[in-house]
């Protein structure tokens, strides 16, 4: 039985169960995305001593509600003489296939423990995993040129169409060298299913040293494939210093200038869906996904306590912020809000004298670290857009084509040696 | 009428109706979506007959680089609705008739010999990317250096034909 | 389960419709795409035989999905080259349609 | 079979001169003559010393099992029973003509380093010669009849091309021709003759051949005077006959010295013309098998011995000369093959390859000397300027002329000894006219050599300086002349009464003479000794005739001449054979050649076929033409038409099968 029939021979929980958490995941990763906005304007403002949003809401909070509103209410323009069908499919295309992206990725290693079913079918934290899990994100992804170009060509107006252009071409070359990169991993995993690539990850007796990107085990460190597979992902997602595609300077806006209100919106969520999905395979692949970069040794377990350790401060500061302000926030909101946080916290420090929240705080290890290491990279990405200028086409192409592919070729090879001489057992 | 039958009569149709209209589209793009169609719901078949690695490969190349290929060139020739001549009177006359003949024809002989076929001893069972690997670099490695070599021989005359003349 | 035979016609039929998009269509590119669509039948009928196909150990005869594989390289090659030639072409006479292309006689 | 490394691969032998003739004939052009000296010798060379080896391994590991060598290198025609291979063999036979063959080669090489220096052509002629040197290997090494077809073919090639080496001169391009055609005449009898053979027998391997015959196990209409195997053996005769210049296919010999005189010295002296004799000898077995055809070679060459002898007497070429005493000496071999002394014969082949290539080439130095100059008359008193030419040649002249304890005098005796015992009037009249011959032989060969080197010099100081030729030159001749001194000493104890070397060496091959009837051992050898005696006597008076006639009167000759001027031309145009010839054969063919086969046959039947052809396929052209638009689609369409075509003839009967249920239902 194959996957497709395996899926097809499932009972109607199974559907309901995967339909509920494809919503869930949904909801997460847009309410994600809308704060990935807010939090990378603050970044930018940061770094460029500016203060950033600050007028709606706290710290400018609900900034990104209110451009979601705006997104919304918007006057929808469609320009004359457009194809309209391919117009209107580009962004759908856009969207769809980066959320699609996150279908396969797995965020813990665990389901959740035996009270927790759903009609008899254990809750895993993925919603499906293959055993091509990396195959199907690539194709995912190689699908994903086709919003953009699409866009381009279907806006019928000469900027959209060069960012089209050159987005697809820019999009079609980096693939490849993103595709070569991660073939050094999958020969040490000996496997494209994800979770496998993560399990031999396993840090529990060597923390961080055995990950793919420092491990000697059964293999070769992946240095050189992490560095040419995050470029070309940056590349791929159309960021900077990469975002040609939408160089203001020359094209206005590129692709999405014709596009506005909601459409535009799409692309926005699927730029930002592709930069999480993106961070979340270089955790995966390079940096052991859900495993802690310390080793699982008995003086070492305290280390558990870390997602307590940040939440709790964290907690004490919204609440305390949170004070400051007259309205209706510093009265109510932010001070549960702290203490809801603070004492999600505290239950599982707890968990030191209480078994069950003990098991929970073990449970969700996993996520907690693999969370935390997508958000590492996102921050690198905003970091990237705050300090980097913009590469030249020329450039870009060269960077493409001359530097990331022979490397990561080299790289591929000189990989294969290693595997196939301590390779894996 | 169990699950997987249903699952192929819709991607069948899918295929079907892609290629229909890639015939009755007259803007190149839209033919090229409806080419997208067609190998999209090819791989979905690839899928529920198990073979996994070649739908991955389905799309990324195909969908992935090669429809782009088209697709990027007819944004680059700024193509439009092909017009309508027919300078060819066989074409005109004999063309339809003859291609559709040849369709019903073969058709015909595939539900007829069809039967012939032995279904697989393991129903739908994975293809593993292992096996293929194994059977391409070991029986095949001969066609498959072949076809490297193929490849490197295409970009390069991809590349003479796409420069621009010296205007010297 | 799905039997073969199904698969099969479906590729016939797909083939005998890029057949006809070859003979009907006008413009080059997209006859060069009623190409892909055999190309892409045949894959169709080259997987379905090899996964009906058993060989010794019980597993599959793999040798039509490498076959798929090459016809897929191939039709890379293919295209690569193909397209340049429809770019130059388009660029020589101004016009993607193939009987405005007439050159290929005496 | 680690102890005979060359033995094994005997190939080498040949091969190495055919690796030299490629190199010099595909990359000669550019080189400096150094490099082509260098590829040319050593390639000969370096086949000589293996040939050495090979024999030194024949006769110590081979000869002593009576058995001889033969290999199989690989299969050249193989068609349902008959099977021609690659295969190599070497016995007692063989060991001689290799030795001859490489060893007289190498030395020519040697020679045309220095002679050719100066000509045109240079690399051509030395690929040439190379490629020559390979075929006659090929030719004295194989082991079946149609690879020594090969070698014979091949040699008349070479010969053709070195004749016409100076093809800018009509002459030489003639009789290149006139040398291939006549040549072509023998080998249609020899083709004529192995198909026979092959007939009859079904083999032409020597080995399987010969076996069937000596076990007389063959068929009937073999039998008879004139059987199969005689009219077989008259054949091959026939092709011998063209290869070795004799009667009636002597013609094409003298013309060939137009050839360079090393050629003339190799080819035309000391192996190929000898070709024919060997390969008499080499199929011994079938001629012992025919009264007639043994008869009928003795008789040949005897003849052509005389009658070259006459010719020769009053040619003033000095080539020419050489070259009519080289037939009449060709035809002393035939004669000793023909009363069955194959033996005598071969050994006559090994001395005459000895002094008359050593005559060629000191002809050829006098010629070097003379700047060209090849009239005896415009020669004399040589002796003086070029001594080392002169002595050599002298030498030469004396082992032809038969003086004792010279070469030619133990082999030429053999013969007519051999030719005297063989008994009945035949056979002394045989001996009768080989002895005459010796005579003429003595006589016009120191003819030359008074004309050329004694008496007052006849020629013009002030034109041609004569100038002595470098060593190069001078070192073969006198490595030949050693050989012509002590050449025949294999033979010298046989004379005291002693076992006579050579012929106990080739006993394996041709196996012992039948005893002489009516003659004790001891009262064969007086005989023999007597008629040595004769011989050199009859020598002597040749010699003494042209001492008086070219030395002490010098006018005596021209009046002769004149006294009996009919037999003079007779004899001065060669009889009027090449005229004879063309009146009775040459211009029928081309009348024939032109008014039927070209006016008639070419120009009608086939060009007329042809241009019919061509025109039918324009025609057709015309009209399909059309279908060639030019328009894709319509190409398109054509494609799935020749599909359906295709998928209609592999899918009829399930077609049918398909259609029939629906028509059932239609009907019903």
């Amino acid at each position: 039985m194959n996957s497709v029939t395996t899926f097809l021979t499932q009972d109607g929980g199974f559907w309901v169960l995967t339909f509920g958490k494809i919503a869930l995941l949904l909801f997460i990763v847009l309410t994600v995305n809308a704060y990935l906005t807010w939090f990378e304007r603050k970044v930018v403002a940061l770094m460029q001593s500016r203060v950033g949003p600050h007028r709606v809401g706290p710290h400018g909070l609900l900034q990104p509600a209110a451009d979601g509103l705006k997104f919304l209410f918007k006057e929808d323009v469609m320009p004359g003489g457009v194809d309209k069908f391919v117009y209107l499919l580009a962004p759908f295309l856009a969207l769809t296939l980066a959320l699609a992206s996150l279908a396969v990725i797995p965020f813990g290693p665990k389901p959740l423990p035996p009270p927790f079913t759903f009609f008899g079918h254990q809750i895993d934290l993925w919603i499906t995993n293959p055993d091509i899990g990396l195959l199907v994100l690539f194709a995912i992804t190689a699908l994903g040129v086709y919003g953009v170009a699409l866009a381009g060509w279907a806006s019928n107006s000469k900027y959209p169409l060069l960012g089209g252009l050159r987005s697809s071409a820019q999009m079609v070359s980096y693939e490849l060298s993103m595709t070569m990169s991660v073939v050094g991993v999958v020969l040490m995993a000996n496997s494209f299913s994800l979770t496998k690539i993560i399990s031999l990850q396993d840090s529990s007796k060597w923390g961080l040293l055995s990950w793919n990107i420092f491990t000697f085990h059964g293999g070769f460190p992946q240095v050189v494939g992490f560095l040419c597979f995050f470029i070309s992902a940056i590349a791929e997602t159309n960021r900077v210093p990469f975002d040609l595609p939408e160089a203001e300077s020359e094209l206005v806006a590129g692709f999405h200038t014709e596009y506005s209100s909601f459409k535009f919106a799409m692309f926005f969520i699927a730029e930002y869906t592709s930069m999480i999905s993106v961070s979340s395979l270089c955790a995966i692949l390079f940096f052991g996904g859900w495993y802690s970069p310390i080793p699982d040794l008995p003086w070492l377990q305290f280390t558990h306590y870390l997602p307590s350790l940040i939440l709790i401060p964290f907690g004490l500061w919204v609440i305390f912020d949170g004070v400051r302000y007259e309205t209706i926030f510093g009265k109510v909101i932010l001070p549960g809000l702290g203490t809801a946080i603070a004492g999600v916290g505290a239950l599982l420090l707890a968990g030191v004298w209480i078994a069950p929240l003990h098991e929970v705080n073990e449970y969700i290890q996993g996520p907690f670290w693999l969370l935390s290491k997508i958000f590492f990279f996102l921050f690198f990405y905003v970091w990237a857009r705050g300090t980097l200028p913009r590469f030249r086409y020329d450039q870009l192409m060269h960077i493409g084509w001359k530097l990331l592919l022979p490397v990561s070729i080299a790289n591929v090879i000189i990989t294969a040696g290693c595997v196939l001489r301590w390779g894996h057992p | 009428m169990s699950a997987p039958l249903i699952v192929f009569f819709l991607l069948a149709a899918l295929a079907v109706v892609g290629a229909l209209s890639l015939i009755l589209q007259k803007h190149p793009i839209h033919s090229a979506l409806s080419l997208i169609v067609v190998m999209v719901s090819l791989a979905g078949l690839y899928l529920l007959m198990g073979a996994e690695f070649v739908a991955a490969v389905q799309i990324i190349v195909y969908g992935g680089a090669i429809m782009v290929l088209f697709v990027f060139v007819i944004m680059l020739l700024n193509a439009s609705a092909e017009e309508h001549t027919d300078f060819s009177k066989l074409a005109k006359f004999g063309g339809l008739p003859l291609a559709l003949a040849l369709t019903g024809l073969l058709a015909a002989a595939m539900i007829h010999n069809g039967s012939a076929v032995p279904n697989n001893v393991t129903p739908d069972a994975l293809a593993s990317t292992t096996d293929i690997s194994m059977s391409l670099f070991s029986t095949f490695v001969y066609p498959f250096e072949l076809t490297s070599f193929l490849i490197l021989v295409a970009i390069m005359g991809a590349l003479v034909l796409a420069q621009r003349e010296k205007k010297t | 389960m799905v039997p073969t035979q199904y698969y099969l016609v479906l590729s016939a039929i797909l083939f005998g419709l890029g057949a006809v998009a070859f003979v009907v269509k006008r413009n080059i590119i997209t006859i060069f795409m009623s190409i892909e669509l055999m190309l892409n039948a045949v894959n169709l009928a080259f997987v379905a035989f090899s996964q009906s196909m058993p060989d010794k150990i019980g597993g599959h005869k793999l040798d039509g999905q490498v076959f798929v594989l090459f016809v897929i390289v191939v039709a890379a090659a293919e295209a690569a080259v193909g397209l340049g030639i429809i770019i130059l072409t388009a660029r020589n006479r101004r016009s993607l349609n193939i009987e405005r292309v007439d050159l290929l006689k005496l | 079979m680690s102890n005979q490394p060359i033995l094994d691969h005997l190939w080498i032998i040949p091969l190495l001169p055919l690796l030299g003739a490629a190199v010099n004939g595909f990359f000669g052009l550019k080189w400096p003559n150094k490099i082509v000296n260098t590829v040319a010798l050593s390639s000969t060379g370096i086949s000589f010393a293996c040939a050495l080896e090979a024999v030194r391994e024949f006769v110590t590991y081979v000869a002593p099992t009576g058995q001889i060598f033969r290999k199989e290198f690989f299969d050249w025609i193989v068609a349902g029973n008959f099977r021609a291979g690659f295969d190599l063999q070497m016995d007692q036979l063989t060991v001689v003509m290799v030795l001859v063959v490489t060893g007289v080669g190498f030395l020519i090489h040697i020679y045309s380093t220095g002679y050719m220096a100066h000509e045109g052509g240079y690399y051509r002629f030395f690929a040439y010669l190379n490629l020559f040197m390979f075929f006659m290997l090929i030719l004295v090494l194989a082991a079946n009849y149609v690879l020594l077809f090969v070698g014979w073919e091949g040699v008349g090639l070479s010969s053709y091309l070195l004749i016409g080496f100076y093809f800018l001169r009509k002459s030489a391009a003639d009789a290149g021709k006139k040398a291939f055609i006549v040549n072509r005449i023998g080998d249609f009898g020899f083709m004529l003759g192995m198909f026979l053979l092959f007939r009859t027998f079904h083999t032409l391997d020597f080995h399987d051949l010969f076996d069937q015959i000596t076990k007389q196990s063959w068929p009937h209409e073999a039998w008879g005077a004139f059987g199969m195997m005689t009219i077989a053996c008259l054949l091959l005769f026939m092709g011998a006959c063209g290869k070795s210049a004799q009667l009636p296919l002597y013609v094409w010999l003298p013309d060939a010295m137009e050839g360079p005189t090393p050629v003339s010295a190799l080819i035309h002296a000391a192996t190929m013309v000898t070709a024919g004799v060997y390969v008499v000898a080499r199929s011994h077995i079938l001629f012992e098998h025919s009264e007639t055809a043994l008869v009928v070679v003795a008789t040949i060459g005897c003849a052509t011995a005389l009658f070259a002898a006459t010719i020769g007497l009053v040619q003033t070429d000095i080539k020419k000369v050489l070259a009519y005493s080289t037939v009449s000496q060709l035809g002393y071999m035939f004669l000793a093959c023909g009363v069955g002394a194959f033996g005598a014969g071969i050994f006559h082949l090994m001395t005459h390859a000895f002094f008359k290539a050593l005559l060629f080439l000191a002809a050829g130095s006098v010629i070097h000397a003379m700047g060209g100059e090849q009239d005896m008359l415009k020669m004399g008193g040589l002796s003086k300027k070029i001594k080392v030419t002169y002595v050599t040649m002298l030498i030469a002249t004396l082992a032809i002329a038969g003086a004792p304890l010279f070469a030619g005098f133990f082999s030429k005796d053999a013969i007519l000894f051999s030719a005297f015992t063989v008994g009945g009037n035949g056979g002394h009249l045989l001996y009768a006219v080989g002895l005459l011959t010796a005579l003429l032989t003595a006589f016009y060969m120191f003819r030359l050599i008074f004309l050329t080197f004694h008496g007052k010099q006849r020629y013009d100081e002030h034109h041609v300086h004569v100038h002595e030729s470098p060593w190069s030159m001078l070192g073969p001749l006198v490595v030949l002349a050693i050989l012509s001194i002590f050449g025949g000493w294999f033979a010298l104890p046989s004379f005291f009464g002693g076992a006579d070397y050579f012929a106990n060496f080739l006993l394996p091959v041709f196996g012992a003479r039948g005893e002489i009837e009516g003659l004790s051992e001891a009262a064969a050898h007086s005989l023999e000794i007597t008629l040595a005696i004769v011989a050199v006597a009859s020598a002597t008076v040749g010699f003494l005739v042209a001492f008086w006639l070219y030395l002490k009167q010098p006018g005596k000759p021209a009046e002769l001449a004149k006294s009996l001027k009919g037999a003079y031309t007779t004899l001065y145009n060669k009889y009027y054979v090449d005229e004879l010839y063309a009146a009775a054969i040459v211009r029928p063919l081309v009348w024939l050649s032109e008014n039927v086969l070209w006016k008639v046959v070419d120009v009608e039947a086939i060009d007329g076929t042809v241009n019919g052809i061509a025109h039918g396929a324009t025609a057709v052209g015309d009209t399909v033409r059309h279908t060639q638009s030019g328009n894709t689609r319509s190409y398109a369409v054509w494609v799935v038409v020749g599909a359906l075509a295709i998928i209609f003839i592999i899918f009829w009967p399930a077609l049918h099968a398909f259609v029939a249920p629906a028509q059932a239902a239609v009907t019903k």
